[in-house]
């Protein structure tokens, strides 16, 4: 059997506002997916809860939506429990960043195989446009009428300064340009954090299209040394590409499969050794 | 006989109670092991207690307050075991310790205390000191001076003593913790991922997996925090790899939100708590059962859940097995309530018996669909025929679907009609654990004719054989094993005819009364409470019993 | 009169009830709103429903069924309200909805369909046309297009419309939801410091402390997650500060270990719970009354905590200052059950009703100890008088101490001899909730001749007015205020002689049912539960009364 | 009254192991506090689960003892209700850069004025010795029986990566050192982390006082740009002193005492001005 993009899909119709990024998310997914040719059924897309979250809704393999935050720890449990399985974590920044930003710092010390993209929109979306860790400081919303207090996440350097072997950056408004960013971090034998620039184009009236379309500067091969990579986030605060890449081992994983059975035998070496 | 030695954490007490027990599995002799917590990692007082050889009904011998052995380093330790001992004859220590039989006391060194009382006792247990030289010289891999050893033998030996034992006949034996137990059980049934984080009594289980899966291609992960172990292992399960978590207090209050997930998501799931001393931080290093409501119903609701406790440290190697059992069959999270007695206490125990518990239990994944199966047509929640529905994992072709939190559709769609779907889904999801076939929901202790029904769960078993043991004509028991769905029609068998029914738990507000009150004729049970993070001897327990009558906290009521 | 507006989110249709709202109120109408939500944030079927002048019996008109006016976008829409209305000529929408009186159709534009419609219901509610322009001007800050107003207005007043509404005597009139409320009770009551984190329906609470906080000197943060918005709010109260948490559903789970822990370090700590649809994720933007079994034993044990509930609207006010107040006298963790219809619902309050309900709760801080005060040979745990001790805060001079989860002793020393501390400290602390002193644990209503005796809580409220109203011979209501401890002597006395208790919920095993089984003489009652995410409307719920003798669930049992 | 440091004690024995490093820290804290003449009830000291966490126990004035990994969150809640009160929270490494790694992320966004003090000993004392979040990869423990795959956290660069304005390292084996670094921390107006290397004696055999005393490196000033901090980090594995410090503005907090009534007027105008 051939397979198409219809195989990624599974006839649910989005439900994102018109314009929304995520859109681009879902299809690069499925494209980079199909390109690679890994069949729908041996991923699992993992997702968060946010409107970025629902991603997992319209994927025609295997699919997680999970609880607020803890979309890293559930893709972790299927990554180390599955090598013959491609794992795909997503979801949005206040899940990842806010929330979830405990699992993230742990995921990328541990460094299990699995694709995490986050569609980073700098609002929480789905509960009606709030402050979010990637809005700017001084951003205006319900929760911050007088102006947005704190310093935003800085996703990438934080996953850098925790120990990522792969950070990448892309944009919805860019898609060939994110199919084949998502093909790397699919590749790479290790955890690979995907920050998008994901537009919510109903609650984020500063973060939108144009603004990124100005704002981001394509970097075309990744940063040699920490402090390389350091010189580009404060050169350019929008970089595009595979930006930093190292090739610390991954995590170990399962080796058996569910069924086999422990000789008592071995039970008995055991409580002997350890307990004797 | 009783023995006991005790001394301050850091002195080797743990060591040489880990020594006298290796020599008396050795030996195949029958006895349980206690010991003694303390927050303080260097200092605090510290025990370590062995029932020897005594028969109190139960799997091995449960904790009796006389003590025939106690080898004290000071004072306070003195203080702990004066009442304790049958007599004083029975107190051995260091020269400094008021009140110790001249002939009992010798000039000790911090150092070598541990070996001096392992000496005693082993004299005391007619234990041949060439056996116990040996297994000292094993555990600290030669590198030990073993003459406070001897000089502790020959100090008992001057003594009164029992005596040489004769080794059993059945020397094939092992030792096993709850703990232990729970690993075995669970590696036996199939498991081989596990993600924990450390937390008195539960650590043990993530260091054991830690050590054994990879030796079956396993692997353990410790983990940032509970609320990434149970999400982890929900990860793993969805992808139809058995798992479990374990954890005490504060961890399963984290999980809370992790349960109410896996049975939305209708993914198996098996949930270890080791009750510890509550509320909060608490008295990590004591022992309470006073997690049962939590267990019972925390979760924003409502879904459905099963509640297990192992009756001894042998039922835990089944007990695991069949909580991985039942959560796959009715693809919802199996809670098992531990506590930190049950977990931690070490008996002895035939492997013969080890070997039948772990086999006795075969896996059972129910409908589980696993890869290179394919499907067609697959709807994941749809249950026509009244059973469960089919659950597919990864790699299955045709089977792919989503597993979502939000309420959805029989195909896992999140934005459904929900007049359409709870009346159903939502109903079916609740109601599949009113269905329940758990083999053994309960074991009756003793006879049927005994006027005195005494009802308990984990750690009360041994206290429950006992009683029954020591007053066959009042007392018979229930050890409870499934908690929820309570299994009425059981314990209403169980308990017909009592002219009382009295139950026994380790905690102050009586959750497992308040619980069966409603199934327990007459509508109401008398309770033996107990709080204080200590455990009940036998025969502190005999005497909670027979205060229970009169003085205790009187009725519960449904 | 009942009228409905239903297109898709991203419409307007709240825009235009919020200006019909604020007209309404202005000119002195009682009414209720009713907002629909979904999940889809642009797309979604939306409705928004008024109930104006209706007299239902409780503190605002209830949900009705029946619709005088409705006015919808397109077939779906219609599909909603065709059956609801009393007469397809109130079917009013844009010209291409089949089944739309052909005099009720106009060419519309999907921009303008609001104010098309805000134009309709406005003359049907015999609003002047100037005052409903004047409130959308108002609102858009000038920038608006009027002429689908105009044109709204021309084709209701083409109908036969119901004239020209006199303006009440008491245009003084706010609108209020139960998020209003309970901030504007919390502010009252001495709250200047709040952190919270977005969740449906809780989020309105912490938007509205973030605009209003800063006003009066205070301060409002969105913290990262559930688990620090508790714990941040720990950290004030210890410190002396008013505070309180809400959230919903998965937030509430999240909470749970902080819950144990102010309850075991005995500092007072507001939470709540504005409930939505379980279980996990669920359905957030739908309204259930299923965590109440959270709520009451959620968290490893054994501690205290209050459990209090508002019968409406107006009540929130007060209840929110009255859980302040029992946080602080008793110190422990009050919770409050509130769920989204009552959280969301928005009703008009004559301004003088909110002042007094804001003015009549007093703030009672306790054994509360504030700077510039000092104290001598403090014990922070110890309460010698039988009633609670003393509670210093940071800059009391002599009064430090440490706030410990771990089990302690009096001065807080988390490492004591538990077998004396337990019996004593940890029972005071487990008992002190036994004797809450509550002003108004209930609220009766109606006759105490009648026969049948409703009881609910929250949303119920206002059904349980309208049954009364409806039926007062054979319907009296009891409206629970406080669940726990639960007021058996209020509840025995509000219920005597009564043929039958039907208590009334929002979800699927009768929660409140099963709490308050062993308080209800003869052992049990009926109930009626609905847990499909929908709110009864008057009519619906009579119904299910009825059905309710015969049908429904059958008794439910201590 | 004049102070000293009695005042700072009360009473209680610690009961660490001997030649833990965390009695150590505990002087230091009162030194500082006594040196800076902040009287002890106008501190709070908030700690954490662990050996560590006991330490507000032996603290002569207000004390906290949280839940495990809770600390910042505590803190910071009395630090914004209290701007009269100097706040200290206090931890271990398992603690704070493990379980509570996304509060310590976000209370460094947030900057709230506190000092975050971490008992950094590589290890779970408490619950005996296993391999914590700054235990060296190949590190052998209970937990970690064939060796520590996981890359440890490193604590300086996260904060930094996170936008923190002061940080600052320590070692228990120099007090005189620690005190004044700990009151630099504490005179700081914003949130000040400070990483102490506080060798557990019973667990961490690789990490003890003497291996400090041969890698420690004492850096005079901080570092002047990022690129130097990260240059520093690289180049000493072990530096102590004030490293990092920038003037981003605290966290907004209580203005008023807790007993102003609120005119219901004003509430009136709310309720119009929001709702109307
Ligand atoms: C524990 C918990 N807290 C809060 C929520 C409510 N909630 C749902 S989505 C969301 C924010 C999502 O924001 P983000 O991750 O940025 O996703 P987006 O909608 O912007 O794609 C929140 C707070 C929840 N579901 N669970
Ligand atoms: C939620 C929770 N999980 C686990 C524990 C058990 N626990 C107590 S202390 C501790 C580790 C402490 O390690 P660290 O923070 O490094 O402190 P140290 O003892 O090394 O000073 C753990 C896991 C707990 N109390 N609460
Ligand atoms: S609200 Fe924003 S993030 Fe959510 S679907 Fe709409 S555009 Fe996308
Ligand atoms: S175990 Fe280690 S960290 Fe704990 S008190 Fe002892 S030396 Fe200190
Ligand atoms: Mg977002
Ligand atoms: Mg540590």
């Amino acid at each position: 059997m051939t397979l198409d993009l219809k195989a990624y899909e599974n006839g649910n119709r989005p439900t994102w506002c018109p314009g929304c990024g995520d859109y681009a998310v879902l299809k690069v997914i499925q494209r980079a997916l199909l390109e690679l040719g890994i069949a729908p059924e041996d991923v699992v897309l993992v997702s968060g809860i946010g409107c970025s979250g629902k991603i997992s809704h319209y994927f025609g393999g295997y699919g997680v939506h999970t609880t607020h935050g803890r979309v890293l720890p559930v893709a972790q449990g299927i990554a180390a429990a599955r090598p013959d399985i491609a794992v795909i974590a997503a979801g949005g920044d206040g899940d990842g960043y806010g929330i979830g930003v405990g699992h993230l710092v742990h995921a990328v010390r541990r460094n299990l195989p699995l694709t995490y993209v986050v569609m980073d929109n700098g609002v929480y979306g789905n509960t009606k446009g709030q402050t979010s860790p990637t809005s700017p400081t001084g951003y205006r919303s319900s929760t911050s009428p007088h102006g947005n207090a704190d310093e935003p996440v800085h996703p990438l350097r934080l996953a850098w300064s925790a120990g990522a072997t792969f950070i990448g950056q892309g944009f919805s408004g860019d898609i060939r340009h994110l199919v084949e960013l998502l093909k790397q971090a699919v590749s790479h034998p290790g955890f690979a954090l995907v920050n998008v620039f994901s537009p919510c184009v109903v609650f984020n009236k500063t973060h939108d299209y144009a603004f990124y379309r100005r704002s981001v500067f394509y970097q075309e091969t990744p940063a040699r040394s920490s402090a390389e990579l350091i010189q580009l986030l404060e050169t350019h605060p929008f970089p595009l590409g595979v930006l930093w890449r190292t090739d610390r081992p991954a995590a170990a994983r399962l080796e058996t499969g569910p069924a086999d059975a422990v000789p008592s035998d071995c039970m008995r070496r055991w409580l002997r050794g350890t307990l004797g | 006989m009783v023995i006991a030695i005790c001394g301050y954490t850091g002195q080797g007490v743990e060591t040489a109670g880990a020594i006298l027990s290796e020599v008396l599995r050795a030996n195949g002799r029958r006895f349980r092991t206690w010991r003694d917590f303390s927050t303080i990692i260097r200092g605090g007082l510290t025990s370590f207690e062995a029932y020897v050889d005594e028969d109190t009904g139960g799997e091995a011998p449960a904790r009796l307050h006389a003590v025939d052995v106690a080898v004290v380093w000071d004072r306070q330790a003195a203080e702990r075991y004066r009442d304790r001992v049958r007599h004083v004859t029975g107190l051995y220590g260091a020269a400094t310790v008021d009140g110790v039989p001249n002939a009992n006391r010798d000039v000790l060194d911090p150092v070598g205390f541990n070996l001096w009382a392992l000496g005693v006792v082993a004299c005391k247990l007619g234990l041949s000191p060439e056996d116990v030289q040996a297994a000292a010289m094993a555990h600290f891999h030669q590198r030990v001076n073993l003459e406070p050893l001897h000089r502790g033998y020959a100090k008992a030996a001057g003594s009164t003593s029992s005596g040489p034992v004769q080794a059993s006949d059945a020397p094939d034996t092992a030792i096993l913790s709850g703990n232990d137990a729970l690993c075995l059980g669970a590696i036996h049934g199939g498991v081989r991922i596990y993600c924990g984080y450390p937390i008195t009594p539960a650590s043990e289980i993530l260091e054991y997996m830690a050590a054994w899966l990879p030796e079956v291609g396993g692997r353990a992960y410790q983990v940032e925090d509970e609320i990434a172990a149970i999400h982890m292992a929900i990860g793993a399960s969805y992808a139809g790899m058995r798992t479990f978590v374990a954890t005490s207090g504060p961890g399963i209050d984290l999980m809370t939100e992790g349960l109410g997930y896996a049975a939305t998501i209708e993914v198996p799931l098996v949930v270890v708590d080791n009750q510890r001393g509550g509320p909060s931080t608490g008295m990590p290093t004591k022992t309470e059962q006073s997690d049962l409501r939590h267990l019972l119903y925390a979760g924003h609701w409502e879904f459905p859940r099963i509640v297990l406790a192992p009756t001894g440290v042998v039922d835990c190697l089944a007990v695991i097995q069949e909580a991985l059992n039942l959560a796959d069959l009715h693809q919802c999270p199996v809670l098992v309530a531990l506590d930190l007695d049950l977990a931690l206490r070490r008996i002895s125990v035939p492997w013969e018996t080890v070997n039948d518990a772990l086999m006795r239990v075969p896996a059972l994944r129910g409908r589980t669909v696993l890869p290179p199966a394919s499907v067609h047509g697959y709807r994941r929640f749809a249950a026509e025929d009244g059973g469960l529905p089919w659950r597919t994992v990864p790699g299955v072709r045709g089977g792919g679907y989503v597993a979502s939190g939000d309420e959805h559709d029989e195909r896992g769609w999140m934005e459904p009609d929900f007049q359409s779907v709870r009346p159903t889904l939502h109903r079916r999801r609740l109601e599949k654990v009113h269905c329940v076939r758990y083999d053994r929901p309960l074991t009756p202790v003793g006879s049927p004719e005994a006027p005195v029904c005494l009802v308990g769960t984990g750690a009360m078993g041994e206290l429950i054989h006992a009683a029954v043991a020591a007053h066959p004509d009042l007392y018979r028991g229930v050890l409870l094993r499934q908690l929820w769905p309570v299994p009425a029609d059981g314990l209403l068998a169980a308990v017909a005819g009592a002219r009382e029914v009295v139950v026994c738990e380790y905690n102050a507000t009586g959750q497992l009364a308040h619980l069966l009150a409603t199934t327990v004729p007459d509508g109401g049970c008398r309770t033996v409470r107990r709080y204080d993070g200590e455990h009940y001897t036998v025969e502190a327990f005999l005497a909670a019993l027979e205060a229970a009558g009169e003085t205790l906290h009187g009725r519960v009521r449904g």
